[in-house]
């Protein structure tokens, strides 16, 4: 029995006794054992099927577990404690109880076997996670996480339909591999695909992670960025291996949103953008779908977590600090900041791929796939993105936080609890940059691919530091885009800005129409207008109470309807 | 620079004090010219080694070297020109809009700014 | 009460209990007014009635393997004699409405102090008991005249209940009036199309005119008959355009009435309506399938936009939860016109959910009026801040009626959008689903106001009394847990379904 | 059929065109009078209809009273040749008729009640009341949701 018990309940009852445990160090300290006890119970668990019962008729099983659940699962767990530990100094309840829930809701959707379980949980992280946004409490954040779980609710609402097609379909509601009827058209599975690509962040639904993630509080950005996006690439992974356009979908996700962070101003959404060009990379692991690129996207998966986590969390430290996370108003603050600046540093060195840093030994399992199989445009494409990245996460996150031009600020060095989240994070990009030998072992295939060779390191580095050279000279000629107070036009242009102006001309032109005829039907008859409104009015028709005749002689109507159909037949 | 008692360097983290040679003009310059050497010495290590590669591109000495230079440098000229058509103020959505509001006071820990 | 003496050799208290649930009640409304004590009037009604809820639940677990039980009353054999048969699907029926009466009694005990003078409280609890008794009655019973006597048992007495709002608004009288004459046409209507059955064939037991029906096959007079029973019944389920009198009659009467109507009535008539068009009438007739595609779908249809945007722009919350009921019924009807067996189980389902939904609802409603005197939205303003027991269970059961997965709500949309997939009709799931968005947003209008807005500052709203939170909470966790647990209300629905489906030979003797 | 209008089948079912000629009556004077307790009557007109209808349909022709004839011992003696009226709808009517008695007495006092309350019953002047309550409510209520939804 315990060792099939569910990990995510686990955060459930994190998530219920937190509350009851007075606020402070103890309470930030429990917090911290539910994530450990889930790490071991997914450790311990064994593979196979647990917990499956019958509901509305469908076969519902709670835990599957295998390797590619198993990875994702700890990760999750892992980046839960480390969120957390990060989040010690939070004195919030209502962020130590989104962020318990959120994590088991992502857990708990990993390990579903059916898409009913994992609709439960998808709507689950959707919820949870909204109170990460608006636990920051100005009414910007409450704008944007509306605009967030609207998309993530309606990500969910297509999943439902879907699953409910795919049971007309299938006869049963399993979570699989459903490649081959996504390749035949059926509808269902399509509606899926649609449901994980919005999680997923692909191109044109891309727009609530940059939108949301530098919305949130400092803590809450963290955890948001380990966990959803994630949690779609891992259903793309299981649900859609081997669909072929996802490898151009992931190859347009490495490669736009690197423009949009280089000309970025708010830190934390160029972060957003660098995880939508990361999430890209996976996106085409899942879309080769050999065993190589999915090991490749497990892999990914695992470091991108935890290097993506250390950035936000470094530039989260000097937001924490200073105030701001805008590149126009930061720099210099290596003097006072040394040890975030290291872990910034490692961050960008392990998200660039340098070799003995966590992104070396995952991102070229991806690359190697898309060569393997002869995608070479995709690869060229990764591999000009793989530089991009450098670029802007690399060397822009660091730069102009920490050195740049010196802004004057002062702040002190982040607290003990952020120092020491971050340091272990920094700690694991290194080992398993170092020596990815037990991450390997961890991924859903076996392995038998060798990062550090002199051909590997050596191009890798010419990549890295030419792209270093090209950064410099562009910056000593003045040529590199100024850090600017401003915002980019995204997508969510589109549904902020010009639907809105569509529905107001649009109203504007209906209303003025309408006025119109008011006007013409008054000159002809007012008696018409009289009518129109005491039919339409606040107090119309539909909504008066009718004079009892009037209501018999519905009755009498339909009474007559019913009798000339049944005589008709 | 205003000297306040915080712009004391004596005050700074030890790391942070010993990291100051940064601020030299010269130390710079220097790093900068340890980078054009260390590009240099890369780009010739390419006819060092026998290069194990998928493609015959890649054989091609000085591949990667140039490709991440000239697609950054693409990159950027791109992006600069992208913000032509795409920077806008900060106040274009709303004057609320996250980015325009200043991060709330009691989410902050500012004790060592202000005092 | 003597017994039958065929069948049975010995009988037992257990034999009687299909009798004795209505018979219950139905002797605690005299007992009440004879005994005339304000202080006993409660404390037997509500006996009574969890009396007749642990009798009906006893019912609903020996016939939930597909049987049913038939009980002769005064040992009078049928079709001559007058025949109790509880089936799955009276029984789960049976099991709501005493249910609902059982949680509604404490409820009612503080909002009728409230809200009605006092030297009406007796005669109060004994027309509730004779409205409990009428409802059970029309259910239980296997006679179909039997049913008009019990639908006019329950009628009458609700007239008589809503009329005791006057207290509060004078409009109530007007909306008893006006029940009264409609509630009157339908009853005629019902009994003429009972004269017509039995003009054709000699008979008035419900299982014995399904099979001389089967016999003989249609004949204009028996189509007549299906008209006016199908009509009168449906002006009392409130069929889209015979819903006239509802709204009023839910909003004027007595918060306890308003909870126990909008819970029970309907739902006994529609499945009175569900007993003829399948049992007793084949629903393989032309007729009858035309009759359903022809009326019922876009009247139900009309009523789940209609209605719903009605609700929208309601003002009052009582009369936008009424409007929404029309809506609501409006699915219901859905799920019978797709004459499969998961639209039956759908409209089953969704008759127990939502009436336990919209209980809830209407007594966390009713809780808040004790402090603000009204139910415009205007001043509830912020009450779910001040009252948020109340309000959390308004949460969870106005989720429940917008159909959020994990709550009741959820289950029944969730089959009846099976069942319209099975019948490949993909307009009216998509309809179904449209409709719902309707009620995210007059739901969501609630929640605005309950807990969106400043209270008004001279509010003396407290929690509402322990004898209202009890049962709002028990209905509350009901809407969650049927929507988890599947087993009791779905299970029960698929096996009445099937029952009901099998039509006249599931009748048989 | 030879002869343009059936005087047997007319003649014949002169019970059930009465029963639709009382029934319609009722139903119009239900529909048509605006005064309440003439509605009442014309509720009464329409369930009389029914009544009417029941008591019909159990009349056969020639049938006599359902009384079956005992001797002094209490013996009944079953006579074939004896045609009897069916003593079911009879019965049954009799049930109908108690409720229509209760529903007009119903009726009749809720009138009273709305005669004391709204001190008019013509359905006229009370819906004119009651729409004014409307739009008073409205008046009231109805700004702060009229922006919305």
């Amino acid at each position: 029995m315990i060792d099939t018990f569910p990990p995510f309940l686990i955060f459930f009852i994190g998530a219920a006794i937190l509350p009851l445990i007075p606020q402070g160090n103890l309470r930030s300290a429990i917090s911290l054992i539910f994530p450990v006890i889930s790490a071991w119970l997914i450790w311990t668990m064994p593979e196979g099927l647990h917990l499956s019962m019958a509901f509305v008729g469908l076969d519902i099983t709670l835990l599957r577990v295998d390797k590619l659940a198993t990875i994702f699962g700890l990760i999750f767990s892992l980046a839960a404690f480390l969120s957390l530990l990060y989040a010690w100094h939070v004195r919030d309840t209502v962020q130590q109880v989104a962020a318990l829930l959120y994590a088991g809701s992502a857990i708990g959707a990993v390990f579903a076997g059916d898409l009913i379980t994992l609709f439960f949980f998808w709507e689950g992280t959707a919820i949870a996670s909204v109170f990460l946004i608006w636990a920051r409490g100005t009414e910007g954040a409450y704008h944007t996480g509306m605009r967030y779980l609207i998309m993530q609710i309606a990500s969910g609402v297509i999943l439902i339909a879907g699953a409910a097609l795919y049971f007309r379909t299938t006869g049963n509601v399993e979570f699989t591999s459903m490649s081959d009827l996504f390749a035949a058209g059926d509808i269902g599975t399509i509606l899926i695909f649609f449901a994980f690509g919005i999680k997923c962040a692909f191109p044109l639904l891309h727009n609530w992670l940059q939108d949301s993630y530098p919305a949130a509080t400092i803590t809450g950005t963290v955890i948001l960025s380990s966990f959803t996006t994630k949690l779609a690439v891992y259903s793309l992974a299981r649900g859609f291996p081997g669909t072929e356009i996802l490898i151009y979908i992931g190859a347009v996700m490495t490669l736009f949103p690197i423009f949009y962070a280089v000309i970025e101003n708010d830190l934390r959404r160029v972060l957003a953008y660098s995880l939508n060009n990361q999430l890209g990379f996976m996106v085409v692991g899942v879309g080769i779908g050999t065993e190589l690129a999915l090991n490749g996207t497990a892999a990914h998966a695992f470091a991108h977590i935890l290097y993506k986590s250390l950035l936000f969390m470094s530039v989260g430290a000097v937001l924490f600090r200073t105030g701001t996370a805008k590149g126009s108003e930061l720099g210099g603050l290596y003097k006072t900041m040394p040890l975030t600046m290291i872990f910034c540093v490692v961050g960008a060195a392990s998200i660039s791929a340098f070799p003995l840093f966590s992104g070396f030994i995952s991102k070229s399992l991806i690359l190697s796939a898309a060569a393997h199989d002869h995608y070479y445009v995709i690869w060229a494409i990764l591999l000009f993105a793989s530089a991009g990245v450098f670029h802007h996460s690399g060397i822009k996150i660091p730069y102009f936080v920490f050195f740049a031009h010196d802004s004057g600020l002062r702040p002190k060095e982040a607290p003990w609890n952020m120092l020491l989240a971050m340091g272990l994070t920094a700690f694991l990009c290194i080992a398993i940059g170092a020596y990815p030998a037990p991450l390997y072992s961890l991924l859903p295939y076996d392995v038998d691919y060798v990062p550090y060779t002199t051909t590997h390191v050596i191009t890798q580095l010419q990549l890295l530091f030419f792209s270093a050279l090209a950064f410099t000279v562009l910056m000593r000629t003045g040529i590199y885009p100024p850090e600017l107070k401003s915002i980019n036009l995204d997508t969510d242009w589109t549904y902020r800005k010009a639907g809105p102006s569509v529905i107001h001309w649009f109203s504007w032109v209906i209303g003025s129409f309408y006025t119109w005829l008011t006007k013409l039907m008054s000159k002809t008859t007012e008696r018409t207008i009289k009518r129109l409104y005491r039919s339409h009015g606040p107090e119309g028709q539909m909504a008066r109470s009718w004079p009892t005749g009037a209501m018999v002689l519905s009755i009498a109507v339909l009474l007559g309807a019913t009798l000339f159909i049944n005589f008709l037949v | 620079m205003a000297k306040t008692p915080k712009d004391d360097p004596a005050n700074y983290p030890a790391l942070g004090r010993w990291l100051m040679f940064l601020d030299k003009k010269k130390n710079v310059d220097r790093i900068v010219y340890g980078l054009y050497a260390l590009c240099t010495a890369l780009f010739l290590a390419d006819f060092l080694y026998y290069k194990k590669v998928y493609l015959d591109l890649e054989k091609f000495p000085g591949f990667y070297a140039l490709y991440g230079f000239f697609m950054c440098a693409a990159l950027v000229v791109c992006a600069k020109l992208m913000r032509r058509y795409l920077m806008r103020s900060e106040d274009y959505y709303a004057p609320h809009d996250v980015e325009a509001e200043e991060y709330p006071e009691d989410g902050l820990d500012r004790e060592s700014v202000n005092d | 009460m003597a017994a039958e003496e065929t069948h049975h050799v010995a009988k037992t208290f257990m034999d009687h209990l299909p009798v004795l649930q209505v018979v219950i009640p139905l002797f605690a409304a005299p007992i009440i007014v004879f005994i005339g004590k304000r202080s006993l009037a409660w404390p037997i009604a509500f006996a009574a009635s969890a009396a007749a809820f642990v009798i009906s639940c006893i019912l609903l677990i020996q016939v939930l393997d597909g049987g049913f039980i038939s009980y002769h009353v005064g040992g009078w054999a049928p079709p001559l004699g007058i025949e109790y048969r509880i089936d799955a699907a009276n029984a789960l029926v049976l099991a709501l409405i005493s249910g609902i009466g059982t949680v509604v009694l404490p409820y009612a005990y503080e909002s009728v102090k409230a809200e009605i003078p006092k030297k009406n409280h007796t005669l109060f609890y004994a027309c509730f008991m004779l409205c409990f008794t009428g409802l059970l009655g029309m259910v239980a019973t296997g006679d179909a005249f039997n049913v008009f006597v019990f639908l006019e048992i329950s009628s009458l007495s609700t007239y008589v209940l809503v009329a005791q709002g006057a207290n509060h608004n004078k409009r109530a009288l007007t909306a008893a009036y006006d029940y009264l004459i409609m509630g009157t046409i339908g009853a005629t209507f019902f009994i003429i199309g009972l004269a017509m059955l039995y003009m054709a064939t000699g008979t008035l037991n419900m299982a014995d005119l399904a099979d001389r029906i089967a016999d003989e096959g249609t004949n204009r007079t028996i189509r007549a008959a299906f008209a006016f029973i199908v009509v009168g019944m449906g002006l009392k389920v409130a069929i889209y355009p015979l819903h006239h009198w509802l709204p009023n009659a839910y909003t004027f009467a007595p918060s306890a009435v308003s909870v126990f109507l909008a819970a029970t009535a309907t739902k006994a008539a529609i499945y009175v309506l569900l007993r003829f068009m399948f049992s007793v009438f084949n629903p393989s007739f032309v007729f009858e399938e035309w009759t359903l595609y022809i009326v019922f779908i876009p009247f139900s249809l009309l009523a789940m936009f209609a209605a719903s945007f009605v609700a929208v722009f309601q003002t009052n919350i009582k009369r936008m939860l009424a409007y929404s009921s029309i809506a609501q019924i409006g699915y219901m009807l859905l799920g019978i016109a797709m004459l499969n067996a998961t639209g039956l189980s759908a409209t089953l389902v969704h008759l127990v959910n939502h009436g336990v939904t919209k209980a809830a609802l209407f007594m966390g409603v009713g809780a808040m009026m004790l402090y603000s005197g009204s139910a415009f939205f205007n001043n509830l303003n912020g009450l779910g801040r001040k009252m948020p027991l109340t309000g959390a269970a308004m949460v969870a059961s106005g989720l429940s009626l917008i159909g959020v997965p994990g709550t009741a709500g959820f289950i029944s949309k969730w089959v009846l959008v099976q069942a319209a997939f099975e019948n490949g009709w993909w307009i009216i799931a998509i309809a179904i689903m449209l409709s719902s968005l309707l009620a995210v947003i007059y739901v969501w209008r609630m929640f605005e106001v309950l807990y969106l807005t400043a209270p008004d500052p001279q509010s003396t709203a407290k929690e509402a009394p322990l004898a209202m939170l009890v049962p709002m909470w028990v209905l509350a966790i009901a809407c969650i847990w049927f929507g988890f647990d599947t087993e009791l209300t779905l299970g029960s629905a698929r096996v009445a379904a099937d029952g009901l489906l099998a039509g006249s030979a599931g009748m048989a003797h | 059929m030879e002869q343009l209008i059936d005087w047997a089948f007319i003649v014949g079912h002169v019970n059930y065109w009465l029963f639709i000629v009382l029934m319609m009556t009722g139903l119009y004077v239900v529909v048509a009078r605006g005064n309440l307790v003439k509605k009442i009557v014309g509720l009464n007109i329409f369930q009389v209809s029914v009544f009417m209808l029941y008591i019909s349909i159990g009349k056969i022709t020639g049938g006599t009273a359902p009384i079956f004839p005992v001797d002094l011992t209490g013996h009944i003696e079953p006579d074939p040749s004896i045609v009897y009226s069916n003593p079911l709808p009879h019965v049954l009517i009799l049930t109908a008729i108690v409720v229509g008695i209760a529903t007009t007495s119903l009726g009749l006092a809720l009138i009273v009640r709305i005669r004391e309350a709204y001190d008019t019953i013509e359905e006229e002047d009370i819906l004119k009341i009651e729409r004014e309550m409307t739009a008073e409510d409205n008046k009231e209520y109805g700004a702060a949701m009229g922006g919305r939804a």
